[in-house]
């Protein structure tokens, strides 16, 4: 089968298909995810096709939502629920990281919690600050849990099957400015990106830029940009940040030698502290600068237009970092 | 009980014809791109409710909503063109332009805001009227809630604590049918909500038609009452939202229905009413509507000259710093 | 319903034994240091409730509480000698001594564990039962939840899901009149905690004695009955807990209302009726109780054989991995 | 006055009664405050001396706890909540972090949110996974907030006065095992801390351990013994999450070169991750060896004292971390 091209939203969409056909167990809950078909319409379609045993509204219950989700899993289900967006997920962190992550610890490994919260993530629409959260750094904090943050449409659909598969619970954040992107997807039925693997977006050998999610487009634009002057940079794209792959970062540095970590994330106890730490408590003797971050401000996020966008991390603040350690 | 008069009757016209312009204007300034962003809540439909439970609160009382917070913050006398300017973003809407649509709020017109995470301003209602018995004053607080927002923990956690607590806090959900898509029904399994006073052990000053004005105002002045000498109070308003969700929501598919709330709309409701029981005031209504058009009008002017915050504004109120 | 005969009785009247027993021993444990820790909350006082409902269940049904859990697992059939492993921390505990007496489970008993945050575990219930619905099946959850929990966010939320999904849930309500120090009537709005099934529209099965074994059996066979054909159903049981809320809490100083709460103890309520109903009972249940301080006996020999985890089990089961 | 020898659970108790006296509108509460004279006795004797209006015990109702402290907050008051362990502040995040910390901001500085949130945190004593978190960085993360972690008597009382008449929401967490540990306090009314200001809790010039709350006391048992090897440690005592005072940090480091974090919390996204990041990007050419970071192990805690007590830092941690630098 040929790839298809086709915005993110899609990718995800076909891959909750294609494992709700494959795996009876597998069911989405969520609010408005049925009737209203999905606030972002991955499950455009599902309540018609798969029906209200398959497909559950829920109430605006977020801790109910993610609890009831661990239960069902315990039980033998297979939940994908939505969170609406990971706002409201502030709302379900006991249930996802106190239940969801330590259950099948906590007894010893009698029960098996094989459930993945959705939810949507980030900002820049002007959604305000109680909206505007990319918090995948507080969530992948805690054992137990994994955290995956697809960049593209060929992962979305490659991690979410891995995801749903897996009998361990996942938080799985989709990037709302990437629902639109296109992109090509297999359209194999088993099409499983392995949960734990960082990709490399491209090639390079000047400096390596550290990102996931929404970072890999400010840090391929800032890549092809930087191509111009002569400077090459690899793009390692996390995927997830729980597992982290450090291993395929420590590989990139050791030929770059240099870093830029991309996030949408606040900077404090984030992503970029995470990688600086680790290149440099690992890295060491490879560092021929240090290894620099590009995050949000650390502001909360305001409504107005151009003071949010000052906020927001893009290309050209990679390129400015990039230059400061070149 | 203050005697419902007329000057009364026509100021509440004033303000919920006021509401409806400002939100078909807004209507107009998101299509053309002129007010942004992807959330924007529309109070169409509702003004009776706003209004009528405004006009029972003194000045020194305290109100507090959700993001659908327009109407509520005309009702309590905010002016169109601070209002205005914060939906556009701009440095003299009421929140410097870093709150907009759903974070209008004025700390003069004791109106402590609208906020977006469903139920989230619950427990901040309590704790307002908390500092009212604090304090040994008699304010109450009037805490807007969506029939959506009833089955939130913040909900049952807020409810409660003003239950034991004993706080002067006026509970009043307005059901206008959904949360975003989903009908009352399906999402609580106690549909007529009024009846989760139970719950708490507070007064249930059961359901009003919230398409009536005057009804709202009787109801919530009897509960202001009570919430003033004794304790809380939940209500239950019967209401509709003409515009849907919000405006990066698809409207929802239930044309008959919404035809059918427009033949009771709020404000033909209170024309056929003032039009009943006094001679001659259409003309009185034509002139207060052209009126309140013009401050729209002058509102869009207002935001439209006003200043975008600035780096400055970005990087200010993180913390009180003095 | 099925009759209740003599044997059912003397299961019961060994049950309610057998937790009393084990939980004496708890504390005697704790006091010598074998039993290490901040948290241990014993069952002592609430056997009628926990018994008396778990009779009413099939072994396919399922059942999940808080961490006062020691009663429940026992009561579910949990081998004493792997309950009291676990509270010593041991490899052979139910959960390999990594949960520890608030986390006792068996998930071949379909008793799924207990819950340390407090309401933690409701929605779990909620999510359990929808699996028996999803598959067509018939069981139906016990959920217990401590009055104090029915105050917070889970419960308002989880009960709610629960109705509106029409799951197969039992919810019972252990009123022991505390929770840690507060007064159901300090901490919940409405102190009658069973009314609370209004606001979510589902059967209220009212209050029944949780002193006496028969009469919570009666209840709650009528309220599985219901839940497995219905839907879900709210049971608000009076009980008391002996020991004060945990082993780290100074035990409050309630000394002529715990006396009050002795003269209806629920081993001797039992006891009572058995002698009332059955002559020459006595040398029966003394040799039940002999039997059951062995267990006991030997559950402590076991425990105490048994080896601590190791760094293998730290670092094993964080994740499922094959 | 001279100095008096106290638990730091008297020292807490000392700052929060002097506040109370001193300002009518500071007020406390939570779950069992009162009348069961606070779970940790940190509020012992109060409901007496203070009367149920400024001394309010609370349902089992973490979001409305948190929550109706930010509106009494805005309203004038000042409110001191408990959250009687730190792992049920999961359920206030939302109120926590969306709420307090972004209210006046969103507002455009209409409302003040003069609050405190006091939560015990730690572990070490059988609590198990649920009931075993320090979680401080993650609620560092969120601008508008701050953070403070005390780790003696003496701090307890400064921080804990500076918090309460700050006019910003402050997180206070007090670690569970510090409660009873003595050490002198000062009896004025006004001795006052400043917020954001780390403390030398030691002098040394071979390598700078940079910590908080109760890794304070590891450090310094490390770096007793490690002065015997002729090893000198500077202990720098954070004492606040947010701010950061990477000033002091930074000082130290220039002296010493070297530095290992320690810390009570989970190794990822942590606040080991960002000091570490901080020093390797600010500190570079200062640096002769990678920062250390001596953390909780990254696994849920079990409740059997000899495995939980292998997961746990201590000082024996610090010093391996210390001799693999120096
Ligand atoms: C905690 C939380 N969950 C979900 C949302 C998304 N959301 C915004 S408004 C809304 C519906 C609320 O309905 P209702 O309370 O009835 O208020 P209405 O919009 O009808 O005025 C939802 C689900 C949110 N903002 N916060
Ligand atoms: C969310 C949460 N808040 C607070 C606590 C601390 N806590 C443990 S048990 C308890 C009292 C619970 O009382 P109740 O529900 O009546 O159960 P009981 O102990 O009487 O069986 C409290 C406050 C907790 N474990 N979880
Ligand atoms: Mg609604
Ligand atoms: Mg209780």
């Amino acid at each position: 089968m040929a790839d298809k091209n086709m915005p993110m939203r899609e990718a995800l969409r076909m891959a909750l298909r294609e494992e709700m056909i494959r795996d009876e167990r597998v069911f989405v809950m969520g609010e408005e995810v049925g009737a209203w078909q999905g606030t972002h319409r991955v499950t455009r379609g599902f309540l018609e096709e798969f029906g209200e045993k398959r497909v559950r509204d829920t109430p605006i219950s977020e801790m109910a939502i993610a609890g009831a989700a661990v239960g069902a899993a315990m039980a033998g289900l297979r939940p994908v629920a939505e969170i609406m967006t990971i706002n409201f997920a502030f709302l379900s962190l006991d249930a996802i990281v106190n239940h969801a992550a330590k259950i099948h610890y906590m007894f010893n490994g009698q029960f098996r919690v094989p459930m993945v919260i959705r939810a949507a993530s980030g900002w820049g629409d002007q959604a305000t600050a109680t909206h505007s959260h990319t918090p995948e750094p507080i969530f992948a904090h805690f054992p137990g849990l994994y955290v995956g943050c697809p960049a593209t449409p060929r992962d979305a659909k490659g991690m979410l099957k891995a995801a749903i598969r897996d009998d361990n619970p996942v938080l799985f954040t989709e990037s709302i400015a990437l629902y639109p992107k296109p992109g090509f997807v297999p359209e194999e039925d088993d099409f499983v990106l392995p949960i734990g693997k960082a990709d490399i977006k491209r090639e390079g050998r000047h400096v390596t830029l550290v990102t996931y999610a929404r970072g890999v487009e400010w840090s391929l634009q800032a890549a092809e940009q930087l191509a111009k002057e002569g400077v090459e940079c690899e793009v390692v794209d996390l995927r997830w940040l729980r597992p982290l792959d450090t291993a395929t970062v420590f590989e990139s540095f050791q030929k770059t030698n240099r870093c830029v970590v991309v996030e949408e994330s606040l900077p404090y106890y984030s992503v970029g502290s995470e990688i600086a730490a680790q290149i440099q408590e690992h890295m060491f003797d490879y560092m021929d600068a240090p290894v620099k971050r590009v995050s949000a401000m650390d502001v909360p996020l305001p409504y107005a237009r151009e003071i949010e966008l000052m906020a927001l991390p893009n290309a050209q603040k990679v390129v400015d970092a990039v230059r400061e350690i070149i | 009980m203050a005697e419902i008069d007329k000057p009364m009757l026509l100021e509440w016209y004033r303000q919920m014809f006021l509401i409806r312009q400002f939100e078909n204007q807004c209507d107009v300034l998101y299509k053309e791109k002129k007010i942004t962003g992807v959330y924007m809540h529309l109070y169409s439909g509702l003004e009776a409710t706003g209004v009528g439970a405004l006009a029972a609160l003194r000045p020194s009382d305290h109100v507090i909503t959700a993001y659908r917070d327009h109407g509520i913050a005309l009702a309590r006398g905010m002016d169109p063109k601070v209002a205005m300017a914060e939906m556009m973003g701009k440095r003299t809407g009421c929140s410097g332009g870093k709150g907009g649509s759903m974070h209008l709020a004025s700390r003069e017109h004791n109106f402590w805001g609208g906020y977006a995470i469903v139920g989230g301003h619950l427990p901040l209602a309590a704790g307002i009227a908390l500092e009212s018995r604090y304090n040994g004053k008699d304010d109450v607080v009037l805490s807007f809630i969506g029939d959506g927002a009833t089955n939130n923990g913040y909900f049952h956690e807020a409810v409660n604590l003003s239950a034991v607590w004993d706080l002067p806090v006026v509970w009043l959900i307005e059901n206008n049918g959904y949360g975003m898509g989903t009908p009352v029904e399906v999402a609580s399994g106690q549909p007529e909500l009024h009846k989760r006073a139970v719950a708490y052990g507070i007064k249930d000053m059961g359901r009003v038609d919230g398409q009536n004005v005057v009804d709202v105002y009787n109801v919530v002045t009897k509960a202001v009452e009570y919430a003033r000498k004794k304790g809380p109070v939940l209500i239950e308003s019967l209401t509709y939202r003409y515009k849907g969700h919000g405006v990066s929501d698809r409207s929802y598919d239930k044309l008959a229905e919404l035809r059918d709330w427009q033949q009771k709309d709020p404000i033909l409701v209170l024309q056929d009413y003032l039009c009943k029981h006094f001679e001659c005031i259409e003309e009185e209504l034509k002139d207060i509507e052209r009126a309140e058009m013009a401050a729209v009008h002058a509102a869009v002017e207002f935001a439209e000259d006003s200043e975008a915050p600035t780096y400055e504004d970005l990087i200010s109120h993180i913390y009180v710093e003095e």
